[in-house]
């Protein structure tokens, strides 16, 4: 359970050019962050840098528990969802299928994605193949994926865009929830989020 | 020494002496070389032919010599993160392969008249066969990424597959060879050498190691004013 | 260990459910024993020569087919990410990955091995060998080929690039592989042959998993 | 040492060949690699004198 998340001095290069140097950042439990900045300004590099899969340039990404310092290890393989422009549902497979997995390989169960799914009015879908769905279905269905699996830190890479205007009411009511049982998330976003955020702008070097 | 050729200008600063030093030796070695060649006397048995012996065997050597090159400098490269490491590998390569192909060419043209063939499944050519398909398939899969930092982290990889994987290859295929062709058809060019054979032997290597030096020198240099043009290039793009 | 579980029954059934399974591979199989006769013709003392050491090259080849897609659909739709992110390290995944490309790739060409060797003349009593070998060989090939294609994720031309990077290292098992089924026909001792190509597919399973990561995690990054 | 006869019988159409063509892999690879370090250092030069004095092209 990540309670606290530390970037100190952290500094991302994409191949020649350097995004951004001497990030300075700390989050709390129930706080969340909006990205905001240009495209390429290097919004998605940090949240792939915060799951570990960009390894940056200089400085450090540091999870903080209830009892100090975790692993990076294990603070990311239970206490972190990634929620980028992809999401991951093969799209031969039926819609439960694939959520089931995602869901239990993120450690929920099929219960919690059973509740994740009425939440969520996924029901009808279920027994759909994934290619069927619209882009605002599938992006329901990977919510479904936060909702079912209890992890602490959401990194959401434009989590709206394809959501109308009603299912965005409900996701931001989502996150309010997510925050107030303690959790944190950092959403890279072109327009503003549903919830009081903090805001941290990316401005291009 | 690592830590001193780490950066780049300290690098071309060591280089732009070095590589002129070894370019030097290299020819006096070979001139040397190839005069000790052939005012060897003739091999009892082979004939003229041990003068091929001479120019195939350090190509051969140079082979293995240089993938060693390429398998350290894609580790350093990995472990360390040092761009000029991953420089060093793919450089190498290239060099690596032409020695390779060396071997292969001159081998044939020495097995003809001693085997009779021009290609002959023996043991050790095959091996050099697998060495330089190898080659070719560290050279495609740089060239296949189109991001540099990841297709030198991706090619180091394989280098390093390929570190451990070779000798299995070499002792798979020796194995194999004694499988099908039991008793050996020439004479083994065992350590049993004469001492008059082994001095130009010696001295050819060195002149060959010398040259790629020299060379692998020119092409990290190569890469580092490449680099630095497309660093200058992006700037200008703005 | 639950969570390797689960996926490795879902890899499972990506390789083994939608693709049509196997079956495209042992066609590829069946189809290149059928063109050695017709292309070396049909004098059954020359086959047979060389049937178990054709059906061991088949098999080889066949293996090579199915590895494109072993990591390249999950890292281009994100579920590389996800399994990145999981309970288990991207070594487990591999490995989770390897084995069940082996189970439902390699298995199946093994017990097509011996009816193909057959086909090409080989002896009867050969099958239990040609299966054996086969089945251990595969291992090695599926792993050996699994660093192939993690090695080649983000690469412009996947599939002919995975077989000229894999195929040298698919040199020793084939040697093996064949010198087994070699060795047992000639009467000769085949424990050795067997213990080396078994070494290698262990060392492929130990290995391999830590390569296929590494470039895993160099792809995505 | 004697000075050593340059015919070598029957052996001469295997060993001329062989010096040749190590003669031209070692030219080859000589040649690539000092024209490639050549054209990539006068690249650098050009782009860096570019950049020394913008000239018609905006300053970055």
């Amino acid at each position: 359970m990540i309670t606290g998340l530390h970037l100190e001095n952290l500094a991302i290069r994409r191949g020649e050019r350097l995004l951004f140097a001497g990030l300075c950042l700390d989050l709390g439990a129930g706080e969340a962050l909006a990205l905001t900045g240009a495209n390429g300004a290097g919004k998605t590099s940090l949240l792939r840098a915060i799951a570990g899969l960009i390894l940056p340039h200089e400085g450090w990404v540091r999870f903080v528990g209830a009892r100090g310092d975790l692993e990076p290890e294990d603070a990311r393989s239970s206490g972190i969802h990634l929620l980028g422009h992809q999401d991951g549902l093969k799209s031969a497979g039926t819609a439960w299928d694939e959520l089931l997995f995602q869901v239990r390989w993120t450690g929920g169960t099929e219960a919690s994605a059973r509740a994740a799914c009425r939440l969520l009015d996924l029901e009808r879908l279920l027994e759909l193949e994934v290619r069927k769905l619209s882009a605002g279905q599938r992006r329901r269905l990977a919510l479904a994926r936060l909702v079912a699996s209890p992890r602490s830190l959401w990194l959401l890479d434009e989590p709206m865009a394809p959501l109308d205007s009603e299912r965005r009411h409900l996701f931001g009511h989502l996150m309010g929830e997510h925050l107030a049982s303690g959790g944190m998330i950092i959403a890279a976003v072109h327009d503003p989020l549903p919830i009081p955020v903090r805001r941290l702008d990316l401005v291009f070097s | 020494m690592f830590q001193a050729l780490a950066n780049p200008q300290r690098f071309m600063a060591f280089s732009r002496w070095a590589a002129p030093v070894l370019a030097v030796i290299a020819a006096g070695l070979l001139g040397w070389g190839l005069w000790l060649s052939f005012s060897a006397p003739e091999d009892y048995q082979q004939g003229a032919t041990v003068r091929l012996m001479f120019i195939h065997v350090p190509a051969a050597y140079m082979a293995m010599f240089c993938y060693a090159c390429l398998g350290a400098a894609s580790l350093v490269g990995l472990v360390f993160r040092h761009v000029l490491a991953d420089a060093a590998a793919r450089a190498c390569a290239p060099l690596g392969a032409g020695f390779t192909a060396l071997a292969l060419i001159t081998g044939m043209l020495w097995g003809r008249p001693m085997w009779g063939t021009w290609w002959v499944w023996d043991a050790r050519v095959t091996s050099v066969l697998v060495l330089f398909l190898f080659y070719i398939g560290y050279m495609a899969l740089q060239a296949a990424i189109d991001d540099e930092t990841r297709a030198a982290r991706a090619s180091g990889i394989l280098a390093l597959v390929g570190l451990i994987n070779l000798p299995i290859i070499k002792f798979s295929v020796d194995w194999w060879n004694t499988l099908h062709q039991p008793a050996s058809v020439f004479r083994k060019g065992g350590p049993s050498l004469p001492p008059e054979f082994l001095w130009p032997l010696g001295v050819m290597a060195l002149a060959y190691m010398a040259l790629f030096g020299a060379l692998w020198l020119v092409r990290i240099r190569a890469e580092v004013w490449r680099k630095r043009a497309q660093s200058l290039a992006l700037q200008a793009a703005g | 260990m639950s969570g390797l579980w689960i996926l490795f029954r879902r890899e499972l059934g990506q390789t083994w459910g939608r693709g049509g399974g196997p079956v495209l591979a042992l066609t590829f199989f069946a189809c290149v024993a059928t063109l050695l006769p017709l292309a070396v013709g049909a004098s059954p003392a020359r086959l047979a020569s060389v049937a178990p050491g054709a059906a061991w090259l088949a098999l080889a080849l066949a293996s090579l087919l199915s590895l494109e897609r072993l990591f390249e659909r999950d890292f281009e739709d994100g579920t590389l990410d996800l399994l990145a992110l999981g309970p288990a390290p991207l070594e487990a995944v591999a490995l989770a990955k390897g084995l069940a490309q082996w189970l439902a790739n390699g298995a199946p060409l093994a017990l097509l091995a011996p009816v193909v060797a057959v086909a090409l003349g080989a002896g009867l009593s050969l099958v239990p060998m040609i299966f054996t070998s086969a089945l251990i060989g595969g291992l090695g090939l599926s792993f050996t080929g699994g660093i192939g294609a993690a090695l080649s994720l983000g690469s412009r031309r996947g599939g002919v690039l995975i077989a000229v990077i894999v195929l040298p290292l698919f040199a020793p098992p084939v040697i093996f592989g064949a010198g087994v089924i070699d060795a047992y026909a000639s009467g000769l001792d085949w424990r050795p042959a067997l213990s080396f190509l078994s070494a290698y597919s262990l060392a492929a399973l130990a290995l391999g998993p830590l390569a296929m990561a590494a470039a895993c995690r160099n792809a995505l990054s | 040492m004697s000075m050593t006869s340059l015919d070598y019988g029957k052996y001469a159409i295997f060993i001329w060949p062989a010096l040749a063509v190590t003669a031209a892999v070692l030219a080859w690879m000589v040649a690539d690699s000092l024209l490639r370090a050549r054209y990539w250092q006068k690249k650098v030069q050009v782009l860096e004198a570019a950049r020394a004095q913008p000239g018609e092209k905006p300053a970055p």
